[in-house]
């Protein structure tokens, strides 16, 4: 024991050290109390279709997550218009990125502003004005899923642009010059230097795509024309009564990916650790 | 970039070159299905008011369109712009508090800390919304306990405020306050603020001297992705709020696509681009960080 | 400069009377989660002395200096300025200033602004004319509206003295301020601020693993090993008398050789050392000294005499026959020979190349000799190799 | 915005001054000669972008119909609007799957209409523009019906493939102004509005007057965002004729409706969940249809319907075939079959919306004599005497009165 503190000291002392942690912890609770919600309502045993609330315990939607029919084909949409959004934009996105950081060119700072007012527009303007295009074209009666993945691609490719640029951005000039240095044309020099160590960036990139895309209302309502999204599946029952199914996507989605994200940490120490070696 | 300035000139022209062809793609993307479209909603804008479903729509140049709207719908445009910037101001204060946790004082937790903050941004943002509205019902568990608590009265209620809708707002966009915040306070040296309690700051004068300052380039980027999104976001709102929560985002698009007032609608989203980019001018030249973007 | 002096009024904080009677740590300790990094410290720092503390990295010297400062929170014991109890006192109360490692310059803060910070914290009236003196003193007057980030490191350094010192503390303490300079800057930076610490006459705590710096700069050098004070003393005479193995072979180079005591004869110590039995002077001997025991016999390597077999030795010691050269490095002013002794051993030997002789070369028999007050006796349970090796650069 | 910076501040300090002055001024009148040639150009750009009239002609905007080859049909219904067996009874055959065992067409049917307008919008841009919506029928409420039939997207029923429509089809809802002899559509359901409250929490509710003005209700209730629902009865309040009223009658609802909300008495205005808040005891009372309520009393009891003083407003959805179908055949037999007392009892039965079909009473006895003399179900001829409908309204009329409604529920 310090002579110096009185215990009263020391409790203060101690609290004034963590309750910054401690308020970090509330707002992490904050940010979880939802997630539990939605993993609790999934197992869910509703009483009556109108209320939603926790009635009792079963493994039914887990067991029959189909039983709308509609909702798992909204899913699968979902998925499908994820996947090839995040393709397309991660491609397109990394070649922007990698075109701003390495190249010098005229007009670099009218691309940087072109990407960037993406970001600085609302949802809702960036929908709006997609579909007056759309109508004015004379493509309104092709709303549908192309239109879709068209509007997705368009604002996922900016998120990926920054991601893949800060992360090129902090690379050492260097081991480029080293790679060449030791013989590897700019081809090699690419695949074996330059593309593993961007690549943890783009796979963010491509992770913040897919969910962008998976989890868009604004935009994808403006322009589904007569498609079923998921998120559109939620609005339309959230309004007559959502099924517990819902709650089990949800888990299921949030399970996935934080073990993708944790997957990757843990493989990015294990390689650390067999380098520390 | 310095070696790109020896190389001959055929090298660097054809690294120019590159340069373009890497762009191109994602560049006329953006032209086809941004900046086309941009043009497009102008012409909406210009639509003469009287067009309908029936006769049609033709561009009249008609710019009462926008003294139209901001008569008809200045209340939901400013409601928007207030929870939007109440959300962002929250989120700043939340989101700072759990990033500079998770840059100073978590040690070997910071990268679990930093997956627990992304990982609810993938629940899907309406699935989770709803998980609010049981949580804020009437019946549910936080107005409950308020009201055992007497904080809220007997026939006091959450959901269906403006108090609903802006804890809502928060709470979808506080990831995108966090992840900024962090990546710039992750940045700042330790025994900076160690330096500044040593040349006799106290640790809140040292704060406001030396860590936030350079947490500015976080703070900017932090508050423009909440803002910007929040604004223009009205799920919220329309799944918490009532009838005097609606924003603006929900008027453009009831105007679209319920009541084919595109002239109006369109006049709406020119109104929300023009003041939000004004805004994010003014408030980054302001924090003097232009470089940011 | 000695306005700088004269414009310093006495500081509040700093408590008239505790000025100019020192630096004390009793029984200080500091246990992390896993280790005990400082084990209760004993420490006297003379007011207005260079004092050095000199230790390989994680020897407990960087903690025991954070402590001073406030940054670090002591398991148990106390620091005191002269009378004063600064043990729980927040780093902002304390009368002492730090120069960080690698600096730690604002760097959203020009280098004026930082110089200033300290005065502006206290509210300090005539910042300006403080502040442009203390430019003056380091000699960055033109470089005042710099941000850190465009200066070199020398300026770098300089600036985060004059950040320090412009506050007039008690004591200052420097954490290995040098270590990010080339040796060429550290040179005259150890110079400049030996010359900065005699004008503002300052009492300086220096931390540092570079055995050379602590000893070109201190007046007095403690060296730290393991949470634990080894030794502390001028320069010279723990370079002369080391104390300890760890001492003897971290502050320069030392030969160790086993012995084994004879007894004593008045003050000195016989000790037989692998069949030669050589003499230690008292002071010299810190060992226990029955008869019978262990012990290490020590001798720096320019202290030893080197010959041709057979050839007489100018040393009243005995010559010890039998070596044989295994190398020769030729360093210029010396030449460092490793020569094996008939019990196994490699000595290490250096030669002023006086051109008095010529040089041995390899395969080369010879004998070798030293005066016995240059050899010291050093306890035999202590680790033979401590010390060695350590932060080599 | 790195773009916007002008070039030459961009330059270090020194030398900046005279040898770049005439080669940045002439950099900035180029860049704004080219800035200024490109707003001009866009301006002249602009008018390029319109859009043509929405209105089609059903009789050549159709699709071939493969309904003899092809035997499904797609059917885009309101939720819970249709009788599904309950769990774990297997005795029961649903109408639909009768339907499917006698005529051989295999129905994909979805319960995707949440509400008129965003159905409107979700299919607007197709049939505006000519193109399938990949159904072959939907059910939407008269006022939208109305729209669409009169926005040429509603393809004719052949009244001969429909012979129980024109038998069977009660008298009340036969020759409405927008579709005299239903050539285009059949009544599907039909329901009254009125007033819901939770018996549990708040005495009874009586009249929209009592609804939209009692303070022990206020901030407790929710209204219809159906504005036709929601403003007959404001009109009634206020002293207006749904039926028939002049300008000066609406804006004397609609200042009440505004008077009311601004006062916090109305919470929301709703689709179909104000049936959740109600039963989650969110809200005490409200503006209801009343089929929901009749099937939220199977869940809780103290859910009351009450027929408002101010009188009944009697609406339908109805059954339509969208331009571009390619099942019209399938359809019509669809309708016919719903035609049948018996099959329109067993639904009646199931859905408790008042039931379209003549004779369906009598079927009903069979299934449920409980039911028989319930006045939600099968109201008299008297029940039906003071029932109202609202107004047909033009485009110009809809969009006012649409963009004064939009005003008040966006507060």
């Amino acid at each position: 024991m310090s002579p110096g503190m009185s215990p009263l000291q020391r409790m203060g002392r101690w609290i004034g050290q963590h309750l910054v942690l401690a308020g970090g912890i509330l707002v992490l609770i904050y940010m979880f109390v939802p997630i539990f919600v939605v993993v609790l309502m999934s197992f869910n045993d509703p009483k009556s279709r109108l209320v939603y609330r926790f009635d009792g315990f079963t493994l039914q939607n887990w067991l029959n997550p189909c039983a709308d029919a509609a909702m798992c084909s909204a899913v699968s949409r979902s998925i499908q218009i994820g996947l090839l959004a995040t393709l397309i934009a991660t491609v397109l996105g990394t070649m922007m990125a990698f075109a701003l950081v390495r190249h010098r060119f005229h007009g670099r700072s009218v691309a940087n502003l072109a990407i960037f007012l993406p970001m600085a527009s609302p949802e809702i303007v960036l929908g709006s004005s997609l579909l007056a295009l759309f109508v004015a074209a004379g493509f309104a009666g092709q709303l549908g899923f192309w239109t879709i993945l068209i509007a997705h691609i368009m604002f996922c490719l900016s998120f990926v642009v920054i991601t893949v640029r800060a992360r090129l951005a902090g690379l050492d000039n260097n081991l480029e010059q080293a790679a060449m240095d030791l013989y590897a044309n700019e081809r090699q020099t690419f695949l074996r230097v330059t593309f593993p160590l961007v690549f943890p960036g783009i796979l963010g990139a491509a992770l913040l795509a897919f969910s962008l895309s998976f989890d868009d209302f604004i935009i994808t309502n403006l322009n589904a024309g007569n498609t079923t999204t998921f998120p559109m599946y939620v609005w339309g029952v959230a309004q007559r009564g959502v099924p517990m199914q819902v709650n089990v996507v949800g888990t299921v989605m949030f399970v996935i990916s934080v073990a993708i994200v944790v997957g990757v940490e843990l493989n990015r120490r294990r390689q650390e650790k067999a380098l520390a070696r | 970039m310095t070696e790109v300035a020896t190389q001959p000139p055929e090298a660097r022209e054809r690294r120019k070159l590159t340069g373009y062809w890497l762009l191109l793609p994602g560049a006329l993307w953006l032209l086809l299905f941004f900046l086309v479209p941009f043009y497009s909603l102008i012409a909406t804008s210009l639509y003469d008011p009287e067009g309908s479903i029936l006769t049609g729509y033709d561009m009249t140049w008609a710019f009462g369109n926008y003294v139209t709207a901001l008569q008809d719908y200045w209340p939901p445009l400013f409601r928007a712009l207030w929870y939007g910037a109440v959300a962002t101001l929250l989120c700043l204060v939340l989101g700072y508090v759990l990033a500079y946790a998770i840059a100073f004082k978590a040690g070997r937790w910071k990268n679990l800390m930093l997956v627990l903050v992304i990982a609810p941004f993938f629940t899907s943002f309406l699935v989770r919304t709803l998980s609010w509205k049981l949580l804020l019902g009437d019946e549910g568990l936080i107005v409950d306990t308020l009201q055992f608590l007497n904080i809220l009265g007997d026939d006091g209620r959450l959901l269906a405020t403006p108090f609903a809708v802006i804890a809502g707002l928060t709470y979808n966009f506080l990831p995108f306050m966090v992840l900024p915040l962090f990546a710039s306070l992750d940045k700042i040296d330790p025994r900076l603020v160690e330096a500044s309690r040593d040349l006799y700051a106290r640790p809140i004068v040292g704060f406001f001297k030396v860590t936030w300052p350079l947490s500015l380039p976080g703070v900017v980027s932090g508050t423009l992705l909440c803002f910007i999104p929040a604004v223009g976001d009205y799920i919220n709102a329309q799944l918490l709020g009532n009838t005097q929560t609606r924003v603006i985002g929900a008027v453009i698009q009831s105007l679209f696509t319920d009541a084919n007032d595109f002239a109006i609608a369109g006049a709406l989203s020119m109104i929300l681009m023009i003041m939000i980019l004004a805004m994010v001018l003014l408030y980054v030249r302001r924090a003097g960080t232009e470089d940011l973007l | 400069m000695s306005q700088v002096a004269e414009s310093a009024e006495t500081d509040g904080s700093t408590g008239a009377g505790s000025a100019g009677s020192g630096l004390h740590l009793r029984n200080l300790r500091k246990e992390f989660a896993a280790f005990t990094a400082v084990h209760d410290l004993d420490l006297d720092v003379p007011s207005g002395s260079f004092f050095a503390l000199l230790g390989p990295s994680g020897c407990g010297k960087t903690t025991t200096l954070r402590m001073v400062a406030g940054l670090e929170t002591p398991t148990s014991g106390s620091i005191a300025l002269g009378e004063r109890d600064i043990t729980w006192e927040k780093p902002y109360r304390r009368p002492v200033n730090t120069v960080f490692q690698n600096y730690a310059l604002f760097p959203h803060l020009d280098i004026y602004e930082n110089v200033a910070f300290g005065l502006r914290r206290r509210k300090r009236k005539d910042v300006e004319r403080e502040v442009d003196a203390m430019l003056e003193l380091v000699e960055l007057t033109s470089q005042a509206r710099k941000k850190p980030a465009q200066l070199s490191g020398g300026q770098q350094q300089r600036v985060a003295l004059a950040r320090a010192i412009i506050n007039r503390p008690e004591v200052l303490l420097l954490d290995e301020p040098l270590g990010a300079l080339d040796l060429k800057l550290r040179r005259s930076m150890q110079i400049e601020i030996k010359r900065i610490q005699t004008e503002v006459g300052l009492t300086f705590v220096h931390v540092t693993h570079d055995q050379e710096e602590a000893m070109t700069m201190a007046d007095t050098v403690a060296v730290m090993n393991a949470g634990h004070i080894e030794q502390m003393g001028a320069p010279a005479e723990l370079y002369e008398n080391p104390q300890t193995t760890f001492v003897a072979n971290f502050l320069g180079q030392s030969n160790l050789i086993e012995g084994t005591v004879r007894g004593r004869d008045g003050e000195d110590v016989k000790v037989d050392m692998q069949g030669t039995v050589v003499t230690i002077p008292g002071q010299r001997a810190h060992v226990a000294g029955n008869a019978g025991d262990l012990g290490w016999v020590g001798i720096r390597p320019e202290k030893v005499l080197i010959a041709e077999e057979g050839q007489v030795i100018d040393a009243p010691g005995n010559s010890i026959p039998g070596g044989v050269v295994t190398d020769v490095s030729f360093v210029g002013v010396s030449t460092q020979y490793l020569v094996r002794m008939p019990w196994g051993q490699e000595l290490t030997v250096f030669e002023q190349n006086t051109g008095r002789r010529r040089l041995f070369a390899k395969g080369e028999r010879v004998d070798v000799s030293w005066r016995p007050e240059y050899a010291f006796l050093l306890d035999h349970t202590q680790d033979r190799a401590a010390g060695r090796d350590e932060d080599a650069d | 915005m790195a773009g916007e910076s002008p070039g030459p501040t961009a330059g270090s300090g020194a030398g900046r001054t005279t040898s770049r002055a005439p080669g940045a001024s002439r950099r900035t009148f180029l860049k704004g000669a080219g800035i200024g040639a490109f707003a001009l150009g866009s301006a002249a750009v602009l008018p390029l972008f319109g859009s043509a009239s929405a209105v089609q002609d059903p009789a050549t905007c159709r699709a071939t119909d493969v309904s003899q080859r092809d035997k499904r049909l797609v059917v885009s219904n309101w939720p819970a609007y249709i009788d599904v067996a309950e769990a774990g009874d297997d005795q029961y055959v649903t109408t639909l799957q009768e339907f499917e065992e006698r005529t051989g067409i295999s129905v994909s049917y979805t319960d995707d209409v949440n509400d008129n307008a965003e159905f409107f919008a979700r299919v607007r841009n197709q049939l505006g523009a000519c193109e399938p919506i990949d159904r072959d029928m939907m059910m939407l409420t008269d006022w939208m019906a109305a729209r669409m039939i009169g926005l040429g997207w509603v393809q004719p029923i052949s009244a001969e493939r429909v012979p129980n429509l024109h038998a069977n089809l009660i008298e009340p809802l036969r020759g409405r102004q927008w579709d005299p002899d239903r050539e285009f559509s059949a009544p599907w359901q039909s329901g009254l509005t009125g007033i819901a409250y939770n018996a549990s929490l708040t005495d009874e509710v009586g009249s929209f007057e009592a609804l939209m003005t009692r303070d022990d209700l206020r901030g407790r209730i929710t209204l219809l965002s159906e504005m036709r629902d929601t403003m007959a009865f404001m009109l009634k309040v206020t002293g207006g004729d749904p039926d028939d009223f002049t300008d000066d009658d609406w804006y004397n609802a609609i200042d009440y409706l505004r008077g009311r909300v601004r006062a916090g008495q109305v919470r929301a205005f709703t689709g179909n969940e104000y049936i959740q808040d109600l039963t989650a005891g969110n809200i005490v009372a409200c503006e209801a249809w009343s089929g929901d309520v009749i099937q939220a009393q199977f869940d809780n009891p103290d859910i009351k319907f009450v027929v408002p003083e101010e009188g009944l407003n009697l609406w339908s959805d109805n059954m339509l075939v969208p331009n571009k179908a390619t099942h019209l055949e399938n359809a019509e037999a669809w309708i016919d079959y719903y035609y049948e007392p018996a099959v329109a009892a067993k639904l009646a039965a199931w859905v408790n919306y008042i039931c379209p079909v003549e004779g369906a009473r009598e079927e009903m006895e069979k299934i449920d004599p409980d039911l028989v003399d319930n006045f939600l179900i099968f109201p008299s001829e008297d029940d039906l005497a003071d029932t109202f409908d609202f107004m047909a309204l033009d485009e110009a009329q809809n969009r006012q009165y649409e963009g004064d409604w939009s005003d008040v529920t966006s507060g």
